[in-house]
Formats: C-alpha cells, sequence, structure tokens
C-alpha cells in the first residue's frame, strides 16, 4: 500500500514538474518527488509488527536501520536543494517580474536576439 | 480502578474533540470557529493526556506526558492568538450578529 | 489494548475531518486553524502510540512535534498577514 | 498499524491540492500539512529519527523558507481568474489534461512492471548492522549507530553538500559585500503577547535542544534534529525581538570551522588503537554536538538570507512607490 502511494506521488510530482507552467510550482513537484523516495525506502524497509531500531527491543524485532540513516542524509540534502531553488526563483522573479516558465523564456529569446 | 478512570477520561475526550470538529464544520464565520480551536481543542488534549496519565500510573512516561501537557497549554492558546491577530490586521470582517 | 486503538481510530478520522477544512476552508487563516489543530491531534496520536507500545522515547517526538506546529503557526501567520 | 491507510489517504488527497491550488501561499500551506502527515507515517512505520527530521524540516523550516521566498510576489487573484477565462488558456487546459492521462499511463506501466517482478533478495545487511551495531559502536539507536561510525563518509558528504547549499543561496541572494548584515534586518515585533511568551520559552527550547543532541546515540534524535531545533530558536527571536543582534559572517565562519571538526574527528576513526570502548562513545557523543552547531549555523543562515532579501525587495518597491 505505501509503495503504491509513494509511485503514485512521485508521478504527480511529475507531472506538475511537466505540465505547470509556474516556477514554484515546479519546486513543489520537486519537494513532492523527494518525499516520494524517501516513502519508498522507508516502507520497503519495514515488515509488519517491527519495533524502532533502540536496544530495548530484541535484534530480531527491528526494523532495518539502513534506510532509515541513509534517508536521514537525503533529508537534510532536500532542505539545502530546496533553499537553493528557492534563491535562484527570487532572483529570477526580481530580475523578469513574471512566475511562467513560458514568457521567461519569451523573454530570454528577446534578450537574446 | 485507575483502568476505568483512564478509559472513561478518554472516551470524554473523545466527546469533547468529536464536538469541537463539529464546530469547525457548523460555524459560518471565522472568527467563531477560531473560538472553538482555542477552548475545546486545549480541553480535549488536557482530559485526553490525563486519562493517559492515570492508566499508566506514577513513572518517568507520567512525568514526561506532563512536561509535554504544560508546553502545549502554554503554545496553544499563543498561536490561535497569532492566527486570529493576523486575520484582523489583514482586515478580515468582524461579524455581523446572526450566528 | 481495544479502546486504545478504537481511540486511535477516531483520532485519525478527526484529523482527516480537519484536512477537508484546511483543503476547502475559503480564506488562508481558515487552512492555518486547521494546521494547528490537525497538529495537535498529531501530538494525541503520538502519545496515544507511546501508550500503547510503552516506549518512553516516542514521547521526545511529540514534544518536538508541539513546539514545531507552534513554530509553524507563528510563521504562517504572521506571513499571510496583508498589512496595508 | 493499519491506522497508516488513513494517512496515506490524506497524503495523496494534499499532492494533488497542492498542485492543483493557484496561489502559491495556500500551496504551501497544503506541503506544511502533507509533510505533518508524512511525519506520522514514519513513527508509525518504526522511524523515530526522520519522523523527527521530517517534522522539524517539513512543517517548519521549509514552509518558512518557500513563504519568505514567495512573500511580495504572489500574483492578485481577479488577474489569473480572468486569464483562466481566455480561449488560449482553454487551450492550455486541454494539454494539462492531455499529459495527465500520459504520465496515469506510464505510471501504470511502471507500477504493473514493479509488482510482477519484485522478489524478495534477503536482507543481509541488516542481519549484521542489528546484530552488532551495540558492541561495535556503543550506540543505544542503530541508526545513530550507522551514521556516526559504519557509514560516516556520507555523514560528511551530507554536511559538505548542505555547506555548499548555503554558501549558492548566500551567492544567489546577492549577500551585500562589506556591510554588517545586522544593521540591515530590521524586524517587525509581533504581538507582545507572542513575544513574551516566547522570551519564556527559550531557555527551555535551548535546553531541549541541547538535550535530544546529547542523547543521539540513546533515543530518537541526533545532531541534525537537535540542530534545527536550536535553530528555531533563532527563528523565533525574529519573530519576537524588535533588534537582532545576530552577525551572519560569524555564524558562516563558525559553520566552517565546525565543519573542519566534524572532518576531523571522524578521522580518528581511522586509528583503532585509539578507539577502545569508553572513548567510542564520547566520540559519538562529541560527533553529534558538532553536527548539531553546524547545522544550527546553516539553517540560521539559510532563514536570515531569504528575510534579508526579502526586506531588501520590500523597500526597493516601497522607493518606486514612493518615487
Amino acid at each position: 500500500m505505501a509503495e503504491l502511494v509513494s509511485f503514485i506521488i512521485f508521478f504527480l510530482g511529475l507531472y506538475a514538474l511537466v505540465v505547470k507552467r509556474s516556477v514554484i510550482k515546479s519546486i513543489i513537484a520537486l519537494v513532492l518527488m523527494e518525499t516520494a523516495v524517501i516513502l519508498y525506502f522507508v516502507s520497503g524497509g519495514f515488515e509488519e509488527g517491527k519495533l524502532p531500531p533502540i536496544s530495548d527491543a530484541l535484534p530480531e524485532q527491528m526494523v532495518d536501520p539502513l534506510p532509515q540513516a541513509l534517508m536521514i542524509t537525503a533529508i537534510v540534502i532536500g532542505i539545502s536543494s530546496t533553499a537553493v531553488a528557492l534563491a535562484m526563483y527570487s532572483q529570477l522573479h526580481r530580475k523578469y517580474g513574471t512566475d511562467d516558465w513560458k514568457k521567461l523564456m519569451k523573454i530570454r529569446l528577446e534578450e537574446d536576439a | 480502578m485507575s483502568e476505568l478512570v483512564g478509559n472513561v477520561l478518554m472516551g470524554v475526550a473523545l466527546v469533547f474533540m468529536t464536538c469541537g470538529v463539529y464546530g469547525i464544520f457548523r460555524f459560518r464565520h471565522f472568527y467563531l470557529r477560531i473560538l472553538i480551536s482555542s477552548k475545546v481543542d486545549t480541553v480535549g488534549f488536557i482530559t485526553l493526556t490525563a486519562g493517559i496519565m492515570v492508566k499508566s500510573g506514577l513513572n518517568f512516561f507520567t512525568l514526561k506526558v506532563l512536561i509535554i501537557v504544560v508546553f502545549f497549554v502554554l503554545t496553544n492558546p499563543l498561536a490561535t492568538h497569532s492566527i486570529a491577530r493576523s486575520a484582523y490586521k489583514s482586515q478580515y470582517p468582524l461579524p455581523e450578529d446572526d450566528v | 489494548m481495544i479502546f486504545e486503538q478504537v481511540i486511535l481510530w477516531v483520532l485519525a478520522i478527526l484529523a482527516v475531518a480537519l484536512t477537508l477544512r484546511a483543503v476547502l476552508g475559503p480564506t488562508p487563516w481558515d487552512r492555518i486553524l486547521g494546521f494547528n489543530l490537525l497538529s495537535a491531534k498529531i501530538v494525541m496520536i503520538i502519545a496515544i502510540c507511546a501508550f500503547i507500545l510503552k516506549k518512553s522515547y516516542l514521547l521526545d517526538v511529540a514534544l518536538i512535534y508541539s513546539l514545531f506546529s507552534f513554530v509553524g503557526t507563528v510563521i504562517i501567520a504572521r506571513f499571510v498577514e496583508k498589512r496595508d | 498499524m493499519p491506522v497508516t491507510i488513513v494517512f496515506l489517504l490524506a497524503m495523496v488527497v494534499l499532492a494533488v491540492a497542492s498542485i492543483q491550488v493557484r496561489k502559491a501561499e495556500i500551496a504551501v500551506i497544503y506541503l506544511g500539512i502533507f509533510s505533518l502527515f508524512n511525519a506520522i507515517f514514519y513513527l508509525f512505520y518504526s522511524a523515530p529519527d526522520l519522523s523527527l527530521a521530517e517534522a522539524v524540516i517539513g512543517s517548519a523550516l521549509a514552509t518558512a523558507l518557500f513563504l519568505v521566498a514567495i512573500k511580495g510576489y504572489t500574483l492578485r487573484r481577479t488577474q489569473i481568474k480572468s486569464e483562466y477565462r481566455s480561449p488560449k488558456m482553454r487551450l492550455a487546459l486541454f494539454g494539462e489534461l492531455f499529459w495527465g492521462v500520459v504520465f496515469l499511463t506510464i505510471g501504470f506501466i511502471v507500477i504493473s512492471f514493479y509488482f510482477g517482478t519484485v522478489q524478495d533478495v534477503g536482507k543481509p545487511a541488516w542481519y549484521h548492522y542489528v546484530r552488532s551495531f551495540i558492541s561495535d559502536t556503543g550506540a543505544r539507536n542503530a541508526v545513530t549507530a550507522i551514521y556516526l561510525n559504519y557509514r560516516v563518509f556520507d555523514t560528511l558528504f551530507e554536511a559538505l553538500l548542505l555547506l555548499v547549499g548555503i554558501l549558492a543561496t548566500a551567492y544567489f541572494l546577492e549577500w551585500p559585500e562589506g556591510k554588517e548584515p545586522e544593521e540591515e534586518i530590521a524586524t517587525k515585533p509581533d504581538s507582545e503577547i507572542v513575544a513574551r511568551i516566547s522570551g519564556l520559552l527559550y531557555p527551555f527550547i535551548l535546553l531541549y535542544g541541547f538535550y535530544i543532541i546529547v542523547n543521539g546515540h540513546l533515543t530518537p534524535g541526533g545532531g541534525f534534529q537537535g540542530g534545527a531545533i536550536l535553530a528555531s530558536v533563532f527563528i523565533i527571536r525574529y519573530f519576537a525581538q524588535r533588534r537582532l543582534g545576530i552577525n551572519i559572517f560569524i555564524l558562516q565562519r563558525l559553520e566552517k570551522s565546525f565543519f573542519l571538526g566534524i572532518i576531523a574527528l571522524s578521522m580518528l576513526l581511522l586509528l583503532p588503537e585509539f578507539m577502545n570502548s569508553d572513548f567510542k562513545v564520547f566520540h559519538l557523543v562529541l560527533m553529534n554536538i558538532l553536527i548539531g552547531f553546524k547545522v544550527c549555523c546553516g539553517l540560521a543562515i539559510l532563514f536570515f538570507c531569504f528575510i534579508f532579501q526579502q526586506t531588501k525587495v520590500e523597500d526597493t518597491k516601497g522607493r518606486s512607490e514612493r518615487g
């Protein structure tokens, strides 16, 4: 179930990344896709009835700690990449005054010509 | 005995919170909704955690739950206040007499 | 433990109802209100879950949730505000 | 537990809503609620460390960054509505529908491939880590044991990436050279009640952040989560205080020196005769403290970069309206 939902959220993000014309929607779509990947890894390491990997549980009862440790890294990198994207968006908007990929492309082409 | 008292407290808390959520949908105006949230929800939280504390007895767990309750009672009205203040500062109209 | 499971389900359904309020809410402040109440419900869900599993370290998570719901609510309320 | 189905459904609904809603602010609020559900889902899937990180990042910090970045840039609603009625926009809506069908098809094909070919390969790494992490590393939390001992190079590169991300953000936001930024950030204080009570709350939040950092090898939490809690103190300060006595350059230098400290300390793992069982636990605690301080500095710099940018935008707007 969780794997299915993570696929659905990933493809929703991909759809928004391709279709939506607003820059901020593209950044939101990136955040959604990243969340979906983390969701997939976490649900892959889990089985029904397992406990958190802290030593008051027996070793056989614990979930797999490896995906969790890797995904903490992924969350930190996610916030920094989101911040860079937002900074670029902010400068873009200040310079060209629009939030639309197509209008931005048009303005850039006119500038080059 | 403490099991029964805890269960009763938890059930009462559920009734409170269900009333709160019903009020969120029933009232037509924003300031009335926010009144519901600031009162009913805090009471529900205190009652539910009181149920948990009664059921688990005197130990470290109860102390931690108590810390959470103190923190929540300090911050939840504050959060509600800041929402209402933000709405009021942005010229959200005050309600008429009909409710 | 069946009673706690029932409480967990009811709290989850209340949380979904508040999500509906946040999605439907006509103004941004209704949505922030939904966010605030939802995070309170989620703190309760974590407390019940910690009680069922008898793990006191899950209450740390609940405390951080209540702290960060407060911070998040204040931040969103401040930035949605339109002052003149 | 079966309750998680409810959370998953709410997550899908919120993802669709945050993609389809027109105003960017509202999409960001939906994203915050989405990450709350996400974090509670991680908790039910036995990942409390991840749940902490997601709650700290998603519901407060990422939301704050988004809102500061789009503040003042949002289009007026009426303008968008009239745009939606034109025939050109109808064509665009038809295109959206077409691409939606295409992506649904691709997703369906991928899912059918996945569920057709998935096979169980066993979990040798799980068996090894879970059996021997206490005797190998001295940590009681297996996740901390992995990211501070077994796979410490991952953590090093993660810290490096955070540093690079912060430098890139400061570069893109054109941090002014040579000026003292603390003079530039003038805060607009919130109501008196919020200021007073958050003044009361500071010491407890600081204490709690240190507790999460120092106890990272025993309970869920660790350097990153505790550092984010410490950074939230800065954020609350911005909302409560009239004057910010913060110098961003000092924060940046501190972050870089903490990063050097993390590298130097993790190199000690290459000297096996040095790492007896007492020193291992001390090493874990020291690493967590350094990572916590580094992340605290980094997230505070990120937040204040955006705040500074926003005040600059408002200043130029006001000047152009006046003149």
